[in-house]
């Protein structure tokens, strides 16, 4: 029980903080179209925060809001991936944001079509519900990717570039967590989707023209890391800037 | 010729029927409209940023997904508006770069900045409410795509200020302290969502001629009524008072009478004098200079996408 | 009695926000020596700051750290100067630092050296230690300020775009307020200190080879500013960093 | 003659006298220290940014002094030992560039993130403390200016050490929460503390031509075991634990027995494979950077009234 709680919470906190995340481009993008369609990735991957960390909640005896906002840093369990500052702040620019949707979104919706088996039937119609969306989440990327790897050579060379900001933390992606050992038949274990996804991401640069980084691995405190509420630097801020108003306002109704 | 379609213009105007873009129509009212609807574009894009500021920091998640689908909602519109413009003639670029340079004016009421999360709730009852009686008229606009684009609009800001109105609904419920940041809220916006409704019609130009042309139906003193009109029972069932003294129901005109603005301030801010003018400029100018590098990406791509189809061909 | 309280968090929280905002410096200054000055005076307006709290808190019945942490947005009664982003954020650099730096420690070196005929003792004692701070607060930022003005090109480019940012929060600090107005004797009128710190400026500015910018008034909203804790949009972000750790916490001790 | 100089050296040095920037040095001498010098020059500077992570957050006024006086004084130190590098012909410039480049080290414990605010009070009891150890042996190094910086900074060091253990105290009297935070903060921390000793003896270079130079005084060994003995107890006080099973008293060596660290993690992470390393180097060379054009006007400026001067005298 206490597993799949840990469980939702991870998949719930990946979604919850890259829609964060995402949705600081809100007003910054290069075209109002791209604003549109980040708002809507940003709402889509919101959404299945919600539901999931509804569900952890029910387990927990807490509500998303409760879990959103009066859990402290040690406590998240997103990948770092989802957290670290890929622009429109000083962290990246619209390439590196590119990258990251294309990595992150492949490897979600790799997860979310065999988590659509799960024997938690929750979990289960979670998963059914986020595919279509993040399969347009991931061609959204690809389409973005090819544009940018193609367009000009500035283009290029900042898409390449994103790539290799976010490929350290790829290989989180795919390290089976003890949580998800705990839970077979209902968890999915990332390792078992890391061809598949390698497969896509080969195909997308490819037809991009862009060159796959090395695969370096991003150093661990401890050997911990974001599963483990293990975070970088840039978390604190991030959640600083989530949940001030909703702590100032103990007892307040929204 | 020219006068023989200048008179079937007339007629058409005249009768509610809409000027389709491939038909004739006078320079002026052309102009007029790429303007004014220009304006309104602008109007929705700086939009976002007041609102935008609180996405982040939103109290709830199902508040933050609210929030963030109305603002999205905002670049939508801005969206259809530039379409319009162009079905004129007019090209996005261009009106972009006149916003940016400040050649073209966009509603002030972006200026003033928004200061709690009680604000996205005022500004979606107060003034998306003011902006759909500005609006509602213009859903019969003579220029066909305007109109159209305005239905959908109109349909949209009725749900936002349904969810502003309901925001503040709860927070009225709550605790003694968002009580009070709904009604400190309420005193800061009142004002400026008064003068939405554009100086006196004593002070106001072009309203004549935008009135014969079907562009602007109502004065902005009578559209400015009927939002006083709308507001005082919404507000005593929220439980809260608007800041002017001169407030009263009047039994003889079957209206609220109500105090002046302050119409030197409404200037100060046309003119960039604002809180925010610059700060909403500069945001724009930013998103608007960084992203020149993937438009270009995106037009590069394009047109070699389009050469090798052609090679095909 | 109550004028008193929010006297003290006028002066208080001039010193408090600007100091949060200098400290922003640290490790991020153009040469050692700078970053020492600079963490100097964020330590000095950090120490007249609690002196400050810890006064109005004797009359409101609350520690220096209920003042800074748990008041809201609202309720902080600072000048607007004190709280926008010059730097090292994206709203400045060190040009703009200096030209805020600048104007107000000349400001509030004027404004203290009066204060310290306060009838209100500990207000008087506070003025006292004070002083010696200011004075090389305003000088650091005097001999910079020179230097970049007649140094490059570009370094004098960058200082007079510096004084036009911040120009127009200059009106504010010479604004008599309501709670100014009530504590004749105990509070110093700021008004009476105009000409005095116009002086100053206008022999740095000679001295420096830069144009003294035109007399702009930022717009304020329904007549009030910071001293009425109406703020600009840059407060919100400040505050929530410089809370969140505190109210995730409560009931803690530090 | 060379022979003269060099005995006169090896003499000073035996005595235990001290080397001065203007007495003859071997050139190894000479380029060891400034190796050393900078490497701790720069441990110092990179080393603001872990705690300078805090400085905007700390849960209280005081403490939020207190750290910053902290963050202060090890730019101060910096200083120092620049300073110290320059009495031996080294330039802070070009110093800084080998540091932005990666060509010089600087501590690896740098390299950890701090996560909560325990790690302000843990990097003081026990990274300050592990950097005491190593250099109260440095107060008496053979070269004087090192020596000298050194017994200042190890003054300073004893200082924030305390700081940093009251801080932990403090918050152990506190709530169950900030004690979990502090024993989570330790459990990250240790491993890497016993690392700033340096490899084992058997791994470890340089160490004896530094030993007979009176440069270094103690093996890695020998400090990491006194550095263990000192804390164990001091964790006791404190009412938390080492994560290091093997820990525990030997009654026969008089000594703390205790596990070996991971030394792969130790070797990746000085080879710049550590969780911060790119972090702490890219936030150098921006602020080195964005700094530029204030220090050539600084120069520029200077070099203008150096004329000036000459022109009147």
């Amino acid at each position: 029980k206490d597993a799949l709680a840990a469980y939702c919470l991870m998949l719930g906190d990946d979604a919850l903080i890259f829609s964060q995340r995402l949705a600081e481009w809100c007003s910054r993008a290069p075209e109002l179209e791209e604003d549109i369609a980040l708002a809507n990735i940003a709402l889509d991957l919101l959404g299945q925060a919600r539901m999931l960390l509804t569900r952890a909640g029910e387990v927990l005896g807490k509500s998303e809001d409760e879990l959103a906002y009066l859990r402290d840093e040690r406590e998240f369990r997103n990948v770092h991936l989802a957290e670290i500052d890929c622009g429109p702040g000083p962290g990246g620019d619209f390439g590196t944001t590119i990258a990251r949707l294309l990595v992150f979104s492949s490897w979600r919706l790799a997860l979310f079509s065999r988590l659509r088996g799960s024997a938690d039937p929750v979990l289960a119609a979670i998963a059914e519900k986020g595919l279509k969306e993040l399969a347009y989440h991931r061609d959204h990327a690809a389409q973005w990717t090819v544009r940018l790897g193609d367009g000009t050579d500035e283009s290029h060379r900042r898409v390449q570039a994103g790539l290799e900001r976010v490929w350290p933390f790829v290989d989180e992606l795919f390290a089976t967590h003890a949580v998800e050992t705990r839970l077979p038949g209902v968890a999915v274990d990332p390792a078992s989707v890391k061809s598949e996804v390698d497969g896509v991401l080969d195909a997308v640069l490819s037809a991009a023209g862009l060159t796959r980084p090395a695969d370096t691995r991003a150093a661990r405190v401890a050997g911990m890391a974001g599963r483990d509420g293990v975070h970088t630097e840039a978390m604190g801020y991030l959640l600083a800037e989530m949940q001030h108003l909703h702590r100032s306002l103990p007892g307040a109704v929204w | 010729m020219a006068d023989d379609l200048e008179l079937r213009f007339e007629r058409t105007v005249q009768a509610e029927a809409r000027i389709e873009p491939r038909d004739w129509m006078p320079d002026g009212y052309r102009k007029t409209l790429i303007r004014q609807i220009a304006q309104h574009a602008h109007s929705e894009i700086i939009g976002m940023q007041p609102e935008g500021n609180w996405i982040s920091r939103a109290p709830s998640l199902r508040r933050k997904a609210i929030l963030l689908a109305k603002v999205q909602d905002e670049a939508g519109h801005g969206l259809y508006l530039y379409s319009a413009t162009e079905t004129l003639g007019a090209d996005r670029e261009d009106l972009t770069t006149k916003l940016i340079e400040g050649r073209q004016k966009y509603s002030s009421i972006f200026n003033y900045p928004t200061l709690t999360f009680a604000d996205v709730g005022v500004i979606g009852w107060l003034v998306d409410g003011a902006a759909i009686c500005n609006q509602v008229p213009l859903c019969r606009t003579s220029y066909g795509p305007y109109a159209r684009a305005m239905i959908r609009i109109c349909k949209e800001e009725s749900f936002h200020q349904r969810q502003g109105y309901e925001l503040l609904m709860t927070m009225m419920r709550g605790t003694q302290q968002q009580r009070d940041m709904v009604q400190d809220s309420v005193n800061r916006w009142w004002w400026p969502a008064l003068m939405m409704f554009g100086p006196p019609d004593s002070e106001s130009t072009n309203t004549e001629q935008s009135m014969a042309w079907r562009i602007k139906r109502d004065t902005n003193d009578e559209l400015r009524q009927k939002f006083v009109n709308m507001s005082v029972p919404q507000a005593e069932a929220l439980g809260v008072t608007f800041p002017d003294p001169e407030l009263k129901w009047n039994e003889e005109r079957g209206q609220y009478d109500f105090g002046s603005p302050d119409w030197d301030e409404f200037w100060q801010v046309v003119k960039g004098g604002g809180v925010c003018n610059e700060q909403r400029i500069a945001h724009r100018r930013k998103a608007h200079e960084d992203g020149a590098w993937v438009r270009e990406a995106a037009a590069a791509h394009a047109q070699k996408q389009a050469v090798v189809k052609e090679g095909a061909a």
